[in-house]
């Protein structure tokens, strides 16, 4: 089992997901119609790395954060 | 590492921390960028969610940039609420050069804005509205659509 | 107008003079530029001549240049003796939008280098020793050569 | 006749001079040998203002100011 964390302002609270790969957490969040169009604007980071592939396996216990668009400042 | 405060900044306190912990480091300059919330769409304020773990991360890959210039940056961030007129943000950069200094303040406070994971709302009515127009997408975003 | 002052800059009080100042301004931008004499040739301090009619005026030039670009600049200089590791040098710009603070602080840092009218010596040895080498004519120097 | 100021460095006291225009200040200056290095580098301002050419008229009264190289900051 790995953790998908969603960050900021999705408002939706931490999953438990069944997962060998990024892509199995992929197809996984595409099923949840709420999650949509935060995907398409997300950054993903895995274990607190920010990742720009899907190809990456994945072990019990790792992090998933998604990271919708930021303003600081 | 970054300072994180909650609610707005006290700028002089930190500017002046800043400015004295300088003096004997022999930086010939040191220039600063502050963030001050604006009176704008009738809000009462902005406030911000951090996501510390990466800030830290993306803030350390720039020190070791600014390092192999011979400069140093620090930075302050707000975390929750500030009111129109205060402040939220605060970086500096330290160097014995003034260019690395002036060059390497205008990358940070941009690549700030476009990476740092920081997310801004709105306040309005009471209401914490997430600023999404003003928002930009960390590079790299979409894959988990991209199936 | 450029505030003068004898002798080292408390960088602290002015910072937060300038700083309070613009609270209410709706500016959502400060860049500050501080200028800190390093140790180095083992100089005791600099120290300065400025002229102020022409420095003033000078100022007022880039006063307007900001205006136009809905932006305010401020400076102080020190006159005469800055030991080593005080600061002789700050100004600032305040700006609705961040990138015209930004650009304008290193466009007028740059112009002041080049072209504001003040003359810095080093002090070693009790002596004070004008710092030909590091200094810039400015432009249009040399006409009364050019008979 | 018209002054001629010697600014920062140069450690001349000022002089006044019998002169129509610029370039007869220009001429003038050019007699004394421990200027001549400084009139090289140095850019000129006739009352406070600064100027690129020679071809200037002055009156009684009118200021000249050398400003030799600088470094502010």
């Amino acid at each position: 089992m790995v953790r998908v964390e969603f960050l900021g302002p999705i408002g939706k609270a931490p999953i438990e997901v069944e997962a060998k790969s990024l892509k199995d957490v992929a197809k996984e969040l595409q099923k949840d119609p709420e999650l949509k169009k935060w995907l398409e604007e997300c950054a993903v980071a895995v274990n607190d790395k920010l990742v720009n592939t899907l190809d990456i396996e994945l072990k019990s216990g790792d992090k998933i954060s998604l990271l919708p668009p930021v303003c600081g400042g | 590492m970054v300072e994180l405060y909650t609610g707005d900044l006290e700028i002089e306190k930190i500017c002046g921390k800043w400015y004295k912990w300088s003096l004997d480091k022999n930086f010939g300059a040191m220039v600063s960028f502050i963030g001050t919330v604006r009176e704008e769409k009738g809000i009462e304020g902005l406030s911000f969610d951090v996501y510390e773990p990466i800030l830290q991360e993306w803030f350390a890959s720039w020190q070791k940039k600014a390092k192999e210039r011979g400069a140093v940056i620090k930075m302050a961030h707000s975390i929750g609420n500030v009111a129109v007129h205060s402040s939220s943000f605060i970086a500096a950069v330290f160097s014995p050069k003034r260019r690395v200094a002036l060059e390497l303040i205008d990358e940070f406070v941009e690549d700030f804005k476009a990476n740092a994971p920081i997310w801004k709302y709105d306040l309005k009515n009471g209401e914490r509205i997430y600023a999404r127009d003003r928002s930009q997408k960390i590079s790299g975003s979409g894959i988990l659509n991209s199936l």
